[in-house]
């Protein structure tokens, strides 16, 4: 095995140190503007926590009514769960519902309570928060008695993309890929839902290319996949996207409804979605923070950057992504085992040597993260209408994670410049990925780049221009250093972008049970760990 | 060898000529058995595979079969029928274009372009437009007299409307790349639709639609000027923009297309 | 679920019941150009296709270019119209078979087998004969009341026949593998020609033969008794034996088949 | 490079030494048999060395004509050079021809001359049969004029086959497959044609699966690869078959129009062809004089054994059998480069580890034979109607190829299991090789298998079993086992089989004018090697 000990590139210790301290220091200002700002979807994550969902018959959701209201009344500085609770302290609420509904009515004015008011509002939502967290550690304790009872399939585990648009055809699809050998299934999302700015309620029929990820949604699809679990005995993993403008909510939701494993890019959704950089890191520290306690592993999206850079030119941003990643994540709570950074077979397969140097980064990113479950990511943006070439090409990638020992693998289609996948495609591609696995299985020994060769040089290429540019990045600010398209060629200011409007800088009596008791929980993780 | 280039009609190729054999892959809802290769065999035969052989099949979960058949397809291509498109303009070099422009506008052309409605895939509008270009051709951005703004990914069409009045845009480039469920049709039927509400009537910008699925024959349908399809090159676009807008600089501007989409859609005869 | 099994009228599946998608490729003797394009989806549309797209298409020295295409094949399958040819014998343990053959021939079932013509494809032939057998089932050889002589690759048709005479042979199984310009017919039908010339009427041994690509119901024109094909095991042609063999001790032993492929052969009638 | 030096298997020289002996004790008998026996082919060899060519109006070549004339009136036991050019000297025939049409009319009496006569007729035999070899020597010096004008390609050559059955539509697609890459093209014989006791005449248009192996039919494709080579400035190699009843006519016939490389194994007519054994060894001794003489290619046909044997299970006979091709070879005066030793890539996709065995089988074979040009064979048993997973798995095919430096690759079809190939079939192979042999070039210097691990374990067992295997047929006769059934599950007694009546023990009066010219010219070769 290549997790431990020397590694097969020969990275110098020293170097790999200043590549992470770089991205601690480029990072660190994030974090305090994310402790310092709250957001629209952060305040309604605290709601959904406390338990509020459901929404009006026009399908707006209830968190949204309130937080709305709360806004217009005292303003998010505060946030929302002291006026929310005084609320219902001082009106005769059955539930927040009620004072969501009388809220949506008009009919509530809030105010920012101070002195006792206050601190009976606190404890009052504290308790509320707390026993959202409860269930979402009920979830996790669920999660690791089933994984105990059937065991975790060996690595690397098979992960397939379901995506009719109709929760009730995603069902069986995503039960069928079960038993075909999917160890992960994921639910991608309706185009443009991460431009919304509520969450959809209840179980969807209908989305483009995709399905909406909804509570309802989450629920149907966890328990089909409890289901087949049983049926097979093994536990089939769900992932679904916390991203786009209501990133928050839906990590909650995810949290709420056992979810394994969700998309959650620290920068994605600024790059790819031109969502404001400052709502996309602030809403990005939160929906983290429920991951870790969630036992979720976060999916980074580093693949896509090679999806419009070029796979060679631009790989060290892969590795610069994957260590901010990597520091946001673990800031926020997450552990190594949670970190499922990306990395994809991007290179135009016509470069000379282009196997090898897919080696050289994936082997790189083994090697940076030994104990990161990585996620290999197939040849895309370089798969055509040769359906036959792109076959062969998804049984080199998939070579590649054999022999760079990859974690997950997420299976290419050889129809990927065609159409979505239809179940033929994906069927062949198991079988692709069965026989690489099996045939090739323990080839990682046998694969020793030769000192100071090909593989070797490259790798150290890559990790030297990473920290080049960390280096520029930290001079600058890595704000500006992503207006300037610094990732994936996209040029991101950071007064710009969708859901700006949505972000609010802390007052001094800004309150949030949440992260108050996300934050308690890390500090003594943190001690216990010490 | 010239054979190859006189003969009209035609048939499929496998090793000899005339041979017709064609290879088909497909799925049936039904478990593998005897019935379900015969059944397999039916539907090639259907489509003209006579003889066929059912050389592969794979059973899918419970309810599914895959199939691979080979076999002689007994239909004939008839080269004289084919209809392509031929371009309608001439290709012209950068500087060109640009001498049209100055020559006719005396102005820069105004190009907008973005990936509208949902869809996020801007590699395709970028290819056209960034100075960085397609396949070794420089986008528009890189034209001194053409003045382009890129608007990206998921623009509303009212917000695109807004943005071409504003920019006094002369012509409006728009891509669409995710089809599920005609996405693309809806979405540029429904731009085109809102352009002509928006503008006086044969004032539209010129209205350019781009993607791998479209039709390049169906811009009448779809309310448009012009529709290119994969592989398109910036300076194929460029030099049809010269064309449609370059070429009679006085003469009115309204693209027949447009007058038939007006017919079919509801605001038809507003003026 | 249960739909899939009750419906008899389907369609090919993509992702979607119904949406009848199918993948097809193939070669024309053109070079690749937007008629070539065209050409291509002239011809998926004469296979029902519509709408195709040419998803692939690469040119193959100057006059030949390969296509790969998508689409919604029109067609549909109707299971009930299948006709699938059923196993018409019980299948038999080995002790089974033995049981039979003591009960009605009271003696050892003589069987021979060989290629004929040129071809040398013993694996198939030997699959089924050899006690090694094939797919877990063990060979012909292995049947205590089976007399069985391989005579290998490439034997000529006299050859066979005077084998066939000399060993009393009761069966005589072939084997063809080389299909190309149907040498496996032509083969075949010239060695029961021969059986019928060299043999009484109706005495002739059952005439078995098989191989990958054989139509398994077409052992009437050949003038075979029975054709076995991809995927067959040594107990299905042991069963066969017993079934044809010793069904009816005494009866006659014309098979119809023949009958049917005498009238057609230039010696019908020779008695 | 893995060609020289100590070599990645860590295989113990003394362990090498011990097979190659053994080989040569196996083999040592059955060159005596070759030595002192003669056939019909043989004879008629030398008589088309001579420069007698053409046939009767039935067809039946003049050579057969002969052959059978003189074997009636004196026997073949003294060779049919002193009787025929004894009737030469005798009658007055303008040539060769004239005395063959006579013979054919049954108007000659052959006698075998004595005294001044046989010398007399031993002479003007041994002029004709040098004027034959001259023709052979100037070939040789025209091909080696092309590659130095040309260059050769790098390795691996790309191996393609054509097969319509007739040979002007052989032409064309033999330049198309040379314009799409192919460096070898070989034309694979009409089915049967190797159980003709006699060569076809005159170019052919139609054959079984393949074209028959005619002199006009070799001279109208050389010729027609000659002009693609000039057009592509690379030397394109023409392949055929001295294989079956007439291999060392054909074998002359190969020098005479040259032809670069010959398939040629020591056993595959024995074995695939029910050819008699002592006819086979007789005929192969003189067919691989004439190859070494004309600097053609042999390449040797295990791959075959592992189409009717388990790819794992005989795996060592694949090495026996190269070893005693090895030996045979050499024995006739081939060079190490002359000896195209093959295998292949047939073990069952589905066995664990799979790729891992095909890399040691053809890492073994490199190492034992680091100077020999092997031949690396696709897989064909376990393709399938599967086009894709075929697609796939010649795609590792190629890898293998690639990882352990082979030098003749055979381009394996997806439509292995379906058809003879199509245009598309070959276009789409040669894309795949070219993917591969691109994006892995170099990564053999990264494939260090394991010290002791899976794969040196694997190739020292299977050399191990080689051995044993030697040591057994050594005792009981390489005959005796080839009567066994030791070679891909064949048993071929040495009195059964086809053609054994056309075999002949010598007399104390044989006479071989070729024999003697080549063992001569071989002779001297070693004296200068000293
Ligand atoms: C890159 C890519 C992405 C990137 C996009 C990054 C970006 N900023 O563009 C990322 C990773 C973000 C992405 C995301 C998704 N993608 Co995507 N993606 C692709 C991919 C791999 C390549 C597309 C591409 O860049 N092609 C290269 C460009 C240059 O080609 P082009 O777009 O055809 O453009 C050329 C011509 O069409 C023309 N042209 C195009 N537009 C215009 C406009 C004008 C005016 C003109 C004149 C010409 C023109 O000129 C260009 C140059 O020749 C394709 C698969 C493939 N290999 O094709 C899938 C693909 C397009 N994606 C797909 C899907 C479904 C998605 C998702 C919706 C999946 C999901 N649910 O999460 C998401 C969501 C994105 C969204 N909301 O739209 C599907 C679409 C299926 C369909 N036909 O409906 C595809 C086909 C993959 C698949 N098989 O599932 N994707
Ligand atoms: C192994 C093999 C060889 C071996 C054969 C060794 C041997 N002793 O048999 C060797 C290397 C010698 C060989 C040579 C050639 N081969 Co070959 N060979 C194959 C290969 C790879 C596998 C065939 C096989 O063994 N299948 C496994 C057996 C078990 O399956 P099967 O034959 O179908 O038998 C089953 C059933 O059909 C049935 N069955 C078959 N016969 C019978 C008989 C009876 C009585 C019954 C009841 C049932 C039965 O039961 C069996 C068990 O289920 C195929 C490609 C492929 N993957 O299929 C090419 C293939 C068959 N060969 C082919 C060709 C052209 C040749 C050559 C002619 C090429 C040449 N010109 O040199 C030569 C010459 C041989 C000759 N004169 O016939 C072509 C045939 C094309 C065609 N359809 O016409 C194929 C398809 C390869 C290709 N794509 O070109 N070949
Ligand atoms: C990291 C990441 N987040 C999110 C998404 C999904 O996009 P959207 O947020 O538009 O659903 C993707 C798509 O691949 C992704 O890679
Ligand atoms: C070594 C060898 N010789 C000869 C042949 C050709 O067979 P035949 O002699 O029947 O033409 C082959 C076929 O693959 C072969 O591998």
């Amino acid at each position: 095995m290549t997790r431990r000990g020397k590694g097969k590139l020969e990275l110098d210790p020293a170097v790999v140190r200043k590549a992470r301290s770089l991205a601690r220091k480029a990072g660190k200002p994030i974090v305090t503007l994310a402790k310092t700002h709250t957001t629209v979807s952060v305040e309604r994550a605290v709601l959904r926590l406390a338990g509020l969902s459901g929404a009006d018959p026009e399908g707006e959701p209830w968190v949204n009514h309130v937080v709305d209201a709360v806004r217009q009344d005292v303003g998010l500085e505060h946030g929302v769960a002291l006026p929310v609770w005084h609320a219902m302290a001082s009106g005769d609420y059955a539930d927040l519902t009620k004072l969501a509904q009388r809220a949506a009515a008009g009919s509530v004015i809030f105010h920012a309570p101070e002195g006792r008011d206050a601190t009976r509002a606190r404890s009052a939502s504290r308790k509320a928060a707390a026993a959202g967290l409860r269930k979402i550690d009920n979830n996790r304790k669920t999660r690791d008695r089933f994984t105990k009872k059937y065991g975790d399939p060996p690595k690397p585990w098979i992960y397939l993309i379901v995506a009719t648009g109709d929760i009730y055809e995603d069902m069986p699809q995503a039960q069928a890929a079960a038993r075909e050998g999917a160890d992960i299934v994921a639910v991608i999302r309706s185009t443009g839902q991460s431009l919304l700015d509520f969450v959809p309620e209840g179980p969807t029929r209908e989305g483009y290319a995709g399905t909406y990820a909804t509570q309802e949604n989450f629920r149907l699809m966890r328990s089909a996949l409890d289901d087949v679990s049983a049926e097979l005995g093994r536990y089939v993993r769900l992932t679904n996207y916390a991203s786009g403008l209501c990133m928050p909510e839906i990590a909650t939701l995810a949290g709420l409804e056992r979810l394994d494993m969700m998309l959650n890019d620290s920068m994605y959704g600024i790059l790819f979605r031109d969502i404001n950089p400052i709502r996309t890191f602030v809403d990005q520290r939160f929906s983290r923070q429920i991951h870790a306690r969630a036992g979720i592993i976060i999916n980074t999206g580093e693949d896509n950057y090679l999806t419009t850079a070029d796979g060679v030119e631009a790989a060290h941003t892969v590795t610069v992504s994957q260590l901010l990643n990597e520091f946001f994540g673990k800031e926020a709570g997450l552990t190594d085992d949670q970190l499922g950074l990306g990395h994809a077979f991007e290179i135009n397969p016509t470069v000379p040597e282009s196997f090898r140097l897919e080696l050289a980064h994936a082997l790189l990113a083994r090697e940076l993260f030994p104990n990161a479950p990585l996620k290999w990511m197939p040849p895309t943006k370089h798969m055509t209408g040769d359906v036959f070439g792109g076959y062969l090409l998804n049984g080199f990638f998939n070579l590649v994670g054999s022999m760079t020992d990859q974690d997950i693998l997420l299976v290419g289609m050889l129809t990927e410049a065609v159409h979505t996948p239809w179940l033929s495609d994906r069927d062949l591609a198991l079988q692709n990925v069965r026989y690489v696995m099996e045939s090739t299985r323990g080839l990682a020994e046998d694969f020793v780049p030769a000192h100071d060769g090909f593989i070797v040089q490259r790798s150290h290429q890559v990790l030297g221009e990473a920290i080049d540019l960390l280096e520029r990045i930290v001079d600058d600010q890595l704000l500006n250093a992503i207006a300037d398209g610094t990732f994936g060629l996209m040029k991101r200011p950071a007064d710009a972008g969708r859901g700006l409007d949505g972000v609010a800088k802390h007052s001094s009596s800004y309150y949030n049970p949440a992260s108050e008791l996300l934050d308690e929980y890390f500090a003594d993780a943190k001690g216990h760990a010490r | 060898m010239s054979k190859h280039l006189e003969s009209h009609i035609i048939r499929p190729y496998g090793d000899a000529t005339g041979d017709g054999q064609v290879q088909v892959s497909f799925t049936l809802p039904v478990a593998h058995d005897k019935r379900a290769e015969g059944a397999a065999l039916q539907l090639a035969a259907k489509m003209g595979l006579e003889p066929a052989m059912v050389v592969h099949a794979k059973q899918m979960g419970p309810h599914f079969t895959f199939f691979v058949v080979y076999g002689r397809c007994s239909h004939l291509v008839d080269l004289d029928k084919v209809v392509v498109m031929e371009r309608e303009f001439p290709l012209l070099a950068p500087k060109e274009v640009s001498a049209a422009v100055k020559r006719s506008l005396r102005r820069p052309l105004v190009v907008i372009g973005a990936c509208i409605g949902t869809d996020a895939h801007t590699v395709g509008i970028d290819a056209i437009l960034n100075i960085k270009g397609w396949a070794g051709e420089k986008g528009l951005e890189a034209y001194s007299d053409l003045e382009v703004h890129n608007l990206g990914a998921q623009v509303s069409v009212p917000d695109l409307v807004e943005h071409a009045q504003n920019l006094k845009a002369d012509a409006v480039l728009v891509s669409q790349v995710v089809t599920q469920r005609e996405a693309h049709l809806h979405n540029v039927t429904q731009m085109s639709a809102a352009f002509r509400e928006a503008y006086p009537a044969g004032t539209t910008p010129v209205l350019i639609v781009g993607g791998p699925r479209f039709d390049e024959s169906a811009a009448a349908e779809l309310g448009v000027d012009r529709i290119f399809v994969k592989g398109t090159t910036p300076g194929e676009v460029a030099s049809y923009l010269a064309h449609r807008l370059c070429a009679t600089p006085a003469g009115p501007r309204r693209p027949s297309a447009n007058k038939k989409a007006k017919q079919k859609t509801k605001r038809a005869g507003v003026r």
